[in-house]
């Protein structure tokens, strides 16, 4: 099978495995990660292309279900990330946010979604590098996961 | 445990129209299901033993039984955690209701909302959880993560959205649920799959830090969905992790909407 | 006769998945006995009474109705076709047979449902006869009976103090499947074992001629205190067919589906304005007796409940239909209806 | 009920199954009134236009969707004496009349119907009619308004009394100012104490009072009440007290719906069923019902 019939969706199951890259979905905050993505990408360092960024106020606005959302819709990985703790530029948000998820995680480990497709980190506004570091260290991580489990019960599956 | 008195009491309320409704149990073809009584003549009905499992609180919500306030629940323990609960969520005042205590084989007689706190705490402090279930869950842990996703996808296959565990619970409280908005649409209502997944999940975190562990959600499930696993992890965290068991302090604050500055952080990078 | 070993079900329903049927049977699935399809894993247990109706595979809880492929703004119509396998429902009991009058009426009582048709037509029906029946079981109070054939393609009569099974075919779709199970199936003579005894336990014409009278009685507001308002009862009917419509979509594909709903949801009947014609819990549950005893029987002349008893077993609050109509019924001696 | 007012619905093309809709293509959408808006829909295919009409009689209703949204019922607002296009009116609600206000001219959506009873106008000949609407509920009334007036012959006198919460939310404006100037209707439009403006003509008071102060003469008068629950709780008694008799008085019932073909199972009032035996009912029937939550 050639590269250009291998698109997603479009070549058998084989040809997906082989060609695949790990789609990572991160949600940040406006204030810190995001500031920090915003400065790796004006210092023009290099990092992995997997990651798709979805940016709000405050990590303490990232409901659960914005993960079960992109479990569903295909990630092979979700990354949360916000400003370090005493940063919050909401005081507290990132307060609230450690501790939901750090139950949040407990539950989505236990029933099938592991420590490898879940990341979660501080980022601060003038750690370009760390985030740089941080998609790169988190791509290769979720590749060596491999794709995420279509049988997952997480996982929107095509209707019938 | 001395039922008599307990039939005694129930009858006394309604009869001096301390409460307008006693929500007990009564037997019914060799089972125990709820019991709603407003006469004093048909507190005799009331039984007692440890297959009641129903959470009678779950009626505090109904619009019927608040418009009959005060209501005297018959309680256990668990149950009477969730009033506890309920009343650090502001979801009741000491006025709406009564609590015919039962436990420990005992019967506890009828307590205000702060002396049933008070009772939790002098006699019921150290609630047990649930050996099986902790072993059950212990079992699960030990699995590879496909085999846990492998377990809840049979599990979570055979709901069929009735909503009974929402409805059997007393801390379901929203007055429009998160499953039934649809702008936008975050969990899929077809049962299926993915949205039988988020449903589940959102259900069990809704309730993280808010669970007493009372069973009354894996109870109701018609399709038995071993509910409790869910719950029961969340609450051993919440015990763990930050050392909260809800349910003994009416002024407590939430334990996810709450946070302390050394909370576990291992986990982040 | 056609003869089977009370032992062999499991081959029975094994030569019919060989003979291409899908085969719904009552299996053990953890701690609950319930209709599955069957597999060489699954246990067979007609002893228990299975948690979820027959009509799951009639009428599935959430099935595509409709669907597109999204291009862009535009959207072109695509070809929905059931999924809807031959099918033989084995053992399942006579109360769900009954059932299927109520849904074939409903689906077809004026446009007809094209999804539920092809479910129905590929579908053979064998109750087996209940020698046994619990507290909750009131068929006879509703016009059926533990060795009712009404809806049945074949019966399966427990015979020769449970040993043995007879396979009476009754239509020619009875036929078809007794002929794809020959080889499971044996020649002979047995005595067929009698059915079990379920009194009567209150008369629906009296129940119906109470609520024509009693839209409004304090009755609802007592009856219903119990009713937590899920969907246990209505999803585990086998006559309950209420149903909601819903889209949802990923970026190229749009399906409408169709999903089981219930009357008992506060928010099924309410206006997009925020206005609900039935605001509260009494209000619903009197809904759903009065479909049942009055409303169906008034608009099909038959009745909406067929006394399974499910709703009783799996009711969180332990609600039961069969004690509602029994207070009704006492109710309405009290202070006797005007003859309707 | 008699047995002009039975469902004349049919499947307007063969199809898979009866809950596929035709696709239709927006030609024109207009704004009423705050999140108001209306909808002027083409049937792409010829042969479902023919289908449509054929079967279309006033008071019918469809369901209008877009895929991924879903569907929802409003009634036909367009006479079944104008063919070449139907009209619906909404107000903006939740997830499906959103995506359907975002539609655009030339761009499509779903329509399946004409379901339901219809308004038996064949029966009123020569007859007086009094239309009374309230807010958003102009719609159903105005395809029979524009019935009659395209057979204005036919008819006896025409008269309308529309009210709105505020001037903002008076729909149809252009249609309102056209039937202000006709001389062949009679139209009385008021808003809510506090909805008017300076400029506003019309008269100020809730639809009930209004009526009650206009008084119009119930001989050998129709008379057809739409408006929100509140508004025909209170306008029904001044109805009866003017003289209408129930049995000539009509009004629509907009309980919610799903299949709107008799299935689903959450429109019924008493054993009926509102997509199959209603909209349309009279007020005489309504009475018969212990079950009308009006």
């Amino acid at each position: 099978m050639t590269q250009a019939s291998a698109k997603p969706g479009a070549g058998t199951e084989a040809a997906e495995q082989k060609d695949w890259t790990p789609r990572i979905v991160a949600f940040v905050c406006n204030w810190c990660t995001y500031a920090g993505a915003d400065l790796a990408g004006t210092s023009r360092l290099q990092y992995a292309p997997n990651v798709r960024i979805i940016k709000l106020p405050c990590t303490g606005r990232i409901d659960p279900l914005f993960i079960l959302k992109a479990f569903e819709q295909g990630a092979d990985a979700v990354l949360v990330s916000g400003c370090h703790p005493g940063d919050c530029h909401y005081t507290s948000g990132n307060y609230h946010a450690r501790r939901r998820w750090g139950l949040f995680r407990r539950l989505l480990e236990f029933t099938g979604i592991d420590s490898r497709r879940l990341f979660f980190s501080w980022v601060s506004a003038a750690e370009g590098q760390k985030f740089a570091d941080l998609i790169n260290e988190v791509t290769e991580e979720v590749r060596q996961a491999g794709p995420f489990d279509t049988s997952n019960p997480a996982r929107k599956r095509p209707w019938t | 445990m001395d039922l008599e008195k307990m039939k005694q009491d129930a009858a006394a309320l309604l009869e001096d129209g301390r409460a307008n409704l006693v929500i007990g149990f009564r037997e019914r073809a060799g089972e125990c299901v709820p019991a709603f009584v407003t006469d004093a003549d048909q507190a005799d009905a009331l039984t007692y033993d440890e297959t009641c499992i129903a959470n009678v609180a779950a009626y505090l919500r109904k619009p019927e039984v608040r418009s009959r306030r005060p209501v005297a629940l018959v309680a256990r323990p668990l149950v009477m955690r969730s009033l506890v609960l309920l009343k650090a969520e502001q979801q009741l005042t000491d006025d709406d209701v009564l609590v015919l205590g039962v436990g420990d084989d005992a019967y506890h007689g009828v307590l205000t909302l702060a002396e049933t706190e008070k009772l939790l705490n002098d006699q019921y402090a150290r609630l047990a959880p649930d050996a099986e279930t902790l072993a059950e869950i212990e079992r699960i842990e030990a699995m590879s993560p496909e085999e846990r996703s492998r377990f809840w996808s049979e599990q979570f296959a055979k709901c069929t959205r009735c909503y009974a565990c929402r409805a059997a619970c007393p801390m379901c409280y929203c007055e429009r649920c998160i499953v039934d908005r649809n702008v936008p649409q975050w969990i899929s209502t077809a049962a299926r799959e993915h949205g039988n997944y988020a449903w589940n999940m959102i259900r069990a975190f809704h309730l993280a830090g808010r669970c007493t562990e009372c069973g009354a959600c894996e109870a109701a499930c018609p399709q038995g969905i071993p509910l409790m696993l869910l719950n029961s992890l969340l609450a051993r965290e919440v015990r763990d992790a930050y050392g909260q068991t809800p349910g003994y302090d009416a002024e407590a604050q939430p334990v996810i909407g709450s946070w302390n500055t050394d909370d576990d952080e291992e986990f982040i990078r | 006769m056609k003869l089977l070993d009370a032992s062999k079900l499991d081959e029975l329903a094994k030569t019919l998945a060989d003979a291409g049927y899908r085969v719904v049977v009552p299996a053990e699935d953890d701690e609950v006995v319930r209709y599955t399809e069957w597999t060489p894993e699954v246990t067979i247990r007609t002893d228990a009474f299975p948690v979820n109706s027959a009509k799951d595979f009639l009428f599935p809880r959430s099935e595509v109705i409709d669907r597109y492929e999204l291009q862009g703004d535009d959207f072109v119509a695509k070809d929905v076709a059931p999924e809807a396998p031959k099918t033989v429902l084995l053992a399942v009991r006579p109360c769900d047979a009954q059932a299927l009058a109520m849904l074939d009426t409903i689906f077809n009582w004026d446009f007809e449902d094209e999804l539920y048709n092809a479910h129905r037509q590929a579908t053979t029906v064998v109750p087996m006869v209940c020698t046994e029946a619990d507290a909750q079981c009131f068929c006879t109070s509703v016009g059926g009976a533990p060795d009712s054939s009404a809806g049945a393609d074949a019966m399966l009569r427990p015979a020769d103090g449970g040993t043995k099974f007879i396979l009476e075919p009754l239509t020619e779709k009875g036929e078809a499947l007794a002929e794809a199970a020959a080889t499971a199936l044996a020649d002979g003579e047995a005595e067929p074992d009698p059915p079990a005894e379920v009194p009567v336990r209150f008369d629906p014409e009296q129940v119906r001629a109470w609520l024509d009278e009693n839209f409004e009685s304090d009755l609802w507001d007592l009856l219903s205190l119990a009713c937590l308002g899920c969907g246990a009862c209505a999803y585990t009917c086998p006559t309950c067919h209420c149903f909601d419509i819903q889209d949802e979509k990923t970026r190229n594909e749009a399906v409408r589906l169709r999903n089981w709903d219930s009357c008992g949801f506060g928010l099924f009947t309410q206006h997009a304005g925020g206005h609900n014609p039935r605001p509260d819990q009494a209000a619903r549950w009197r809904n759903r007796v009065m479909h049942k005893f009055s409303y169906i029987p008034e608009r099909f002349s038959l009745l909406g409940c067929t006394g399974c008893g499910r709703c009783a077993r799996v009711c969180p609050a332990g609600m039961a239909m069969l004690d509602a109509c029994v207070r009704i019924e006492e109710e309405s001696k009290k202070a006797p209806a005007h003859e309707s | 009920m008699s047995p002009d007012t039975e469902s004349t619905a049919t499947p307007t093309r063969a199809r898979r199954n009866v809950y596929q809709p035709v696709p239709m293509t927006v030609a024109e959408r207009r704004e009423e009134a705050p999140d108001v808006r209306t909808l002027r829909l083409a049937f792409p295919d010829e042969a479902d236009r023919v289908r449509f009409f054929e079967a279309y009689r006033v008071g019918q209703f469809g369901l209008y969707g877009v895929p991924g949204a879903g569907e929802c019922v409003f009634c036909v607002a367009s006479p079944p004496t104008r063919t070449e296009a139907i009209e619906c009116t909404f107000r903006l609600a939740g997830r499906v009349t959103a995506a359907l206000r975002d539609r655009e001219v030339g761009q499509k959506i779903t329509f399946r119907g004409p379901y339901g009873n219809h308004f038996p106008i064949e029966e009123w000949k020569g007859r007086n009619l009094l239309f009374i609407a309230g807010g958003i509920a102009l719609p159903p009334l105005r395809s029979v308004i524009w019935n009659i007036l395209d057979r204005r012959d036919e008819f006896g006198k025409v008269s309308i009394l529309y009210g709105a919460r505020t001037v903002a939310d008076l729909v149809y404006k252009s249609e309102l100012a056209e039937w202000e100037e006709r001389d062949d209707v009679d139209l009385v439009q008021t808003v809510d104490p506090g909805g008017e403006t300076d400029d506003w003509k019309g008269k100020v008071g809730f639809v009930p009072a209004v009526l009650e102060e206009e008084a119009p003469k119930p001989a050998d008068t129709i008379a057809l009440v739409c408006g929100p629950p509140i508004m025909i709780k209170f306008t029904l008694p001044v109805l009866a007290k003017l003289g209408f008799p129930p049995a000539d008085t009509y009004t629509t019932l907009e309980n919610r719906m799903k299949c709107g073909i008799g299935k689903c199972g959450r429109c019924n009032v008493g054993s009926l069923y509102v997509c199959k035996d209603g909209p349309v009912f009279t007020v005489e029937q309504l009475q018969a019902m212990p079950h009308a939550d009006m």
